[in-house]
């Protein structure tokens, strides 16, 4: 299977760590060090994105999975370690020792993000067309036409009425505004798409529209898709592999039914089995 | 071929009751290709672990699991990386678990379609096939294109059966693949058994009726305290 | 030929000069400076506060200049204040050495040397006093005579430890490192972000009493991430400004006393960091203005610790939109700019609007 | 000569003045960048050209001839009054001929003569950031800059075509300088945008309330932003003449008369105006002699 993105090592820290907490062995207090009040929000995290596959990150809120999210689209900075995508110079070349240009070029070509707050994605005060276009326009497209075609389909991927093109996020539901941001993350066909927490806190009728929206997203366009969630059911329905987080740290990581019905590490066993 | 040597199945409960289960002590089994291995014995005794243990489902605590592929390469199941497995999983096994999953919301002969889709085969010869084995099992046309979600138990059962199966795969791995089937379905899917038999699938069930086993199955395994002991 | 009027030219300007010459030689008293500098105490530390520049008389003369606008008078002290060069940079002043007038606490009941009143309006009603329309100077000068041989001649000279140096000794203060980096200049720096504290402190310092109070009291009543703050201390009273002695760097030299508030309000908080709420911690936010102008100063402390805490969508913790619309000058001038003439800016405009209406008459022409 | 003793040649101190030529220099070997600067106060209005005013101070000498205008008019008040102060702080000579002048401080004009080498315009801008309806914040709208990501400079425009078909973007439209940096040109109309590239002069913005100073050096490349099948447009000036000078062809000014509510066009520019109806009078004198 091929490798479309590599994780090695990386660690997201709050404060300069000592001695103590420097040794990843070492045993935090949750993800703080409890000598110097270090907050280790990602530690020495390693994993690898294949071709076309679904990676869940499963873990409870604080465990970082957010961070690590947000890490490697580049809304935080890494305290160490190293990232590798395919799509970028074969590979070889860690994405967070390139400058800052770099990265939003990055960003904008081969990343695709959902947040979960659509403040984050969104510019609500423009319209739905437009949020979708300046991802258009930050890979350097400079055709309108062209633009207002490719908005239009991505809308009609996602179920929403052209109609609608005009306006503004903000007169959408939840469950709307991530599908326009979904349409977004997508414009640019990136190899790897980043969910974070994507239907967390919609109705149960919506998050489920928008899983089967992202299901179909994945399978047409055979999309490698990190799908960071709480939510053990959404993991399941849309994961092939998962890998569990606890206090910054990689706990166990397998098949998504192997974790689901043979969770290994305590932490693991105590969610599947608060499992509803 | 497959060739489970000495393989021990331990769950370290950590939550609960604390314990540790012992489930599969050392069984040691072989299937050829174009053979069906049936192991029986009633509920609860780690039928069914065998083979979560063969799919990757269930992690094993010791022990090896052969497995030659179609390119004459053979892997250890049990200690294998996730990719290669996942490979395996999609182009050659082929698993029929007890209690169907379905995937909410997608209509009957799409879901029979992915797999065929994974392997790369073209969507209308994928159709094609899927609409030949629902024909089979006997699933009228009209729920085709319904969610399964809303099936009846004995034809969610079918379903789940040709999902397993549709991609002809090289291992099949059968859990209690009868069970609440009627006669008239019970025979086609066993037909069904018989005709990957044929084209040289090695076949690895669980049973519950020792009728329907004996059908199709070539050896038969008694599960008794752990281990397995030879039958027929 | 209404919109060329604007074009005033030279000699309109100079009518509209002279009118406001005329505006202020209204009625028929002077206003003397002295009387200024020491009946309107409180207007001529606002001004002063506002300007940054400490200069009474200079804030005397804009405000007579001004015909008492606040706004123009800050104005006229800021631009003065801009041709001055900067030759001395005094010692850090310290008001834990002030000599005090006024010193309360509301967080305890009794601190050492006691709650220190002082001068204030707090505990007056506010009833318009008619006799002040003819004010006898010869009663007042007996009344001050008669205050000060009450007391023995002279003020006491009343000096405290800061209440929060108590708190400090038992640990339950969010300890902060002592930063001795050289401070930000605003003045001469434009402000960039994240701002430091100083060049924060610096700004609210010169900010908008007006401004700053709003803002501080829309964070108190809910617009914000704010819990109830506690004024832990207030004080008033004269402090030395002292400069390095030129022929020895050791030694100092006493310029004079300025006096001023300074306010400490302690909030509670916890870390910030990702983890859910431990321990609590009292988190403090400083407040100092010239003169008495005690509720500039205890908002000026509010937003200090708000700005610790920033927070979505919520003004008074966004330190962008705290320091950077607070500026008197500022403010003033570019409200003000709206009143030249834009007519290039509107034609473009119109241009537009006729451009679009034109192409929509004939794409319905059309359809 | 300076006419008033109290303050320093040109109001700021040379500390100040010194500080704000460094400021220029940068903005000068980085074209288009701004840079931020420490803002003087001075006895005009913040929002009234006071960066602009800077520059002016700072770079003006004694010998030098400075013209003022306002909206392209040399007798609008706020031009008067910042002549009037430059004039009496430094004493140098005033002009409204634009030819004639070496510093030439402009509010959302630039001349129809076309400057020189060795002149420099001085334009005041009130909002320097061009991406501020976009992004609010400072900082982000800084590192937007660094990292040259101006897709919210384009998205602006976008919208505005798709929500009236057409870029309605009017004065103050967004450039790209030397293929880096977007920059505001200040409220100059459209029609003068496309005076700003590969110029013999040289362009210096100055924002006092925002304290950012920036510039476009003679000869630089300088292209408003636009899209392939939507391209830049300069304002209507077609069938259009000046009602005092004839001239066409230039930015005009609307007119609706008082009496008659009839609508006629004046040039904006009111030196030029001056100059070319002269130069039409002598023409018209001389053909009659003839």
């Amino acid at each position: 299977m091929q490798q479309v993105m590599n994780v090695n090592e990386l660690t997201v820290r709050y404060g300069d760590g000592c001695v103590y907490c420097i040794d990843s062995d070492k045993s935090l207090d949750k993800n703080r060090c409890p000598k110097c009040k270090t907050v280790w929000a990602v530690r020495n995290v390693s994993f690898s994105l294949y071709h076309s596959e679904v990676l869940g990150v499963v873990g409870e809120s604080g465990s970082g999975k957010s961070t690590l999210m947000k890490t490697l689209y580049f809304d935080r900075e890494a305290t160490s370690g190293q990232t590798f995508l395919n799509a970028y110079e074969d590979g070889k070349t860690n994405i967070f020792s390139v400058s800052s240009q770099q990265q939003r070029a990055i960003r904008n070509n081969l990343l695709g993000m959902v947040y979960q707050n659509p403040l984050l994605g969104l510019l609500m005060d423009f319209s739905n067309g437009g949020n979708i276009a300046q991802k258009l326009i930050a890979a350097g497209h400079r055709n309108v036409s062209a633009m207002q075609s490719r908005t239009f389909e991505l809308l009609e991927h996602m179920e929403i009425s052209v109609n609608r093109v005009k306006e503004p996020p903000k007169n959408f539901s939840g469950g709307m505004q991530q599908r326009v941001q979904i349409s977004k993350a997508i414009a640019n066909n990136p190899p790897v798409l980043l969910l974070d927490e994507v239907t967390t806190g919609l109705d149960l009728s919506v998050q489920a529209k928008v899983l089967d929206l992202i299901r179909m997203v994945q399978k047409k366009f055979n999309i490698s898709i990190i799908v960071v969630s709480h939510d053990l059911a959404v993991i399941r329905m849309l994961s092939d592999r998962t890998i569990v987080m606890l206090d910054g740290q990689i706990v166990e990581h397998g098949f998504t039914d192997q974790i689901l019905e043979d969770p290994q590490h305590p932490f693991t066993q105590t969610l599947v089995h608060s499992l509803i | 071929m497959l060739n489970i040597n000495n393989l021990s199945k331990t769950f370290t409960m950590h939550v609960g009751n604390r314990e540790t289960i012992n489930c599969l002590d050392s069984v040691s089994l072989s299937v050829e290709p174009g053979q069906m291995l049936a192991v029986i014995g009633p509920s609860g005794k780690g039928k069914s672990s065998l083979l979560k243990c063969v799919y990757g489902t269930y992690l094993t605590t010791s022990g090896n699991i052969y497995y030659t592929d179609k390119n004459n390469v053979t892997h250890d199941l049990a200690n294998m990386n996730l990719q290669d497995m996942r490979l395996l999983r999609v182009n050659e096994i082929g698993y029929v678990s007890q209690f169907f999953h379905v995937i909410p919301r997608i209509a009957a002969i799409e879901i029979l379609c992915e797999p065929l889709i994974n392997r790369g085969i073209g969507r209308a010869e994928a159709v094609k096939r899927a609409e030949s084995l629902l024909e089979m099992v006997g699933i009228p046309e009209s729920l085709w294109n319904m969610y399964p979600s809303t099936f009846s138990g004995g034809e969610k059962q079918r379903l789940n059966i040709i999902y397993g199966i549709i991609t002809k795969p090289r291992l099949v791995l059968l859990d209690e693949p009868t069970a609440s089937l009627d006669p008239n379905s019970k025979t086609r899917v066993l037909e069904l058994i018989k005709e990957l038999k044929s084209q040289g699938s090695i076949i690895l069930g669980v049973f519950h009726d020792y009728n329907a086993m004996k059908v199709v199955a070539d050896k038969s395994y008694n599960i008794v305290t752990k281990q397995m002991e030879l039958v027929s | 030929m209404a919109y060329v009027a604007v074009k005033g030219g030279q000699d309109a300007i100079e009518s509209s000069v002279e009118l406001l010459k005329l505006s202020r030689s209204d009625g028929s008293a002077v206003l003397e400076i002295d009387a200024i500098i020491n009946r309107a105490k409180q207007l001529i530390d606002r001004i002063m506060c506002e300007a940054g520049f400490y200069a009474p008389e200079y804030a005397a003369i804009a405000f007579k200049q001004s015909e008492g606008s606040l706004e123009e008078a800050v104005f006229l002290m800021r631009a003065y204040r801009s041709t001055l060069s900067q030759t001395h940079t005094s010692l850090t002043i310290d008001c834990k050495n002030m000599r005090l007038s006024r010193r309360i606490s509301s967080a305890f009941k009794d601190i050492p040397l006691g709650q220190i009143l002082g001068a204030s309006y707090d505990y007056t009603h506010r009833l318009l006093n008619f006799r002040l329309r003819d004010e006898d100077e010869g009663e007042l000068r007996s009344f001050r005579e008669q205050y000060f041989s009450s007391i023995g001649g002279e003020e006491v000279d009343m000096r405290a430890e800061r209440v929060s140096d108590l708190l400090k000794k038992e640990n339950l203060m969010v300890a902060y490192e002592p930063d001795d980096t050289e401070p930000m200049d605003i003045t001469k720096n434009k402000l960039m972000f994240p701002a430091s504290r100083s060049a924060r402190l610096q700004t609210l310092f010169r900010a908008d009493t007006g401004f700053v109070s709003g803002v501080s009291y829309a964070g108190l009543r809910g617009y914000g991430f704010m819990a109830h703050p506690t004024i832990g201390e207030l004080r008033s009273g004269h402090v030395e400004v002292e400069i390095k002695y030129i022929l020895d760097e050791n030694e100092s030299m006493v310029l004079g006393e300025i006096f001023f508030t300074e306010v400490e309000s302690f909030v509670s908080s916890h870390k910030s960091s990702e983890q859910e709420l431990d321990e609590l911690e009292i988190d403090v936010g400083y407040g100092l203005a010239f003169g008495r102008a005690e509720t500039k100063a205890i908002a000026m402390s509010i937003l200090d610790c708000a700005l610790n805490y920033p927070t979505p969508n919520s003004p008074p913790n966004d330190e962008e939109f705290v320091l950077l619309h607070g500026e008197a000058l500022e403010m003033s001038g570019f409200i003000s700019h709206l009143k030249l003439p834009h007519y290039v800016t509107y034609q473009s405009k119109l241009d537009n609007i006729r451009k679009t209406r034109k192409a929509n008459e004939t794409a319905e022409k059309k359809g | 000569m300076n006419e008033n003793n109290d303050y320093n040649f040109a109001f700021l101190d040379e500390v100040s003045k010194r500080e704000i030529r460094r400021a220029i220099i940068k903005a000068i070997a980085i074209p288009g960048y701004q840079v931020p600067f420490g803002s003087r106060e001075l006895p005009i209005g913040r929002g009234w050209g006071t960066g602009g005013i800077q520059i002016t101070l700072s770079i003006i000498g004694p010998n030098d001839v400075l013209k003022v205008i306002d909206q392209g008019s040399d007798d609008s008040v706020n031009a008067v009054s910042i002549k009037k102060f430059v004039h009496e702080c430094t004493g140098v000579e005033i002009t409204t001929d634009t030819e004639k002048a070496d510093v030439i401080q402009s509010r959302h004009r630039i001349p129809e003569e076309k400057l020189t080498e060795g002149q420099v315009l001085v334009l005041q801008v009130p909002m320097p950031e061009p991406l501020r309806y976009v992004e609010r914040s400072e900082l982000k709208a800084r590192k937007m800059h660094a990292d040259s990501e101006y897709s919210a400079a384009w998205l602006l425009l976008y919208e505005q075509i798709m929500r009236y078909g057409k870029i309605t973007m009017g004065a103050a439209y967004p450039v790209m300088v030397d293929d880096r940096y977007v920059m505001s040109p200040s409220p100059i109309p459209r029609y003068d945008t496309l005076k700003l590239d590969d110029a013999d002069c040289l362009y210096l913005f100055g924002a006092g309330r925002e304290k950012m100073i920036y510039a476009v050096p003679p000869h630089t490349r300088v292209v408003p932003l636009d899209f392939e099948d939507y391209k830049f447009e300069i304002e209507e000036t077609e069938g259009r003449a000046c009602s005092i000078c004839g001239a066409t062809g230039v930015f005009f000014d609307e007119i609706f008369d008082a009496e008659s509510g009839e609508r006629y066009f004046q040039c904006s520019d009111s030196g030029f105006c001056g100059k070319n109806a002269e130069r039409n009078k002598s023409n018209a004198t001389s053909n009659e002699c003839k």
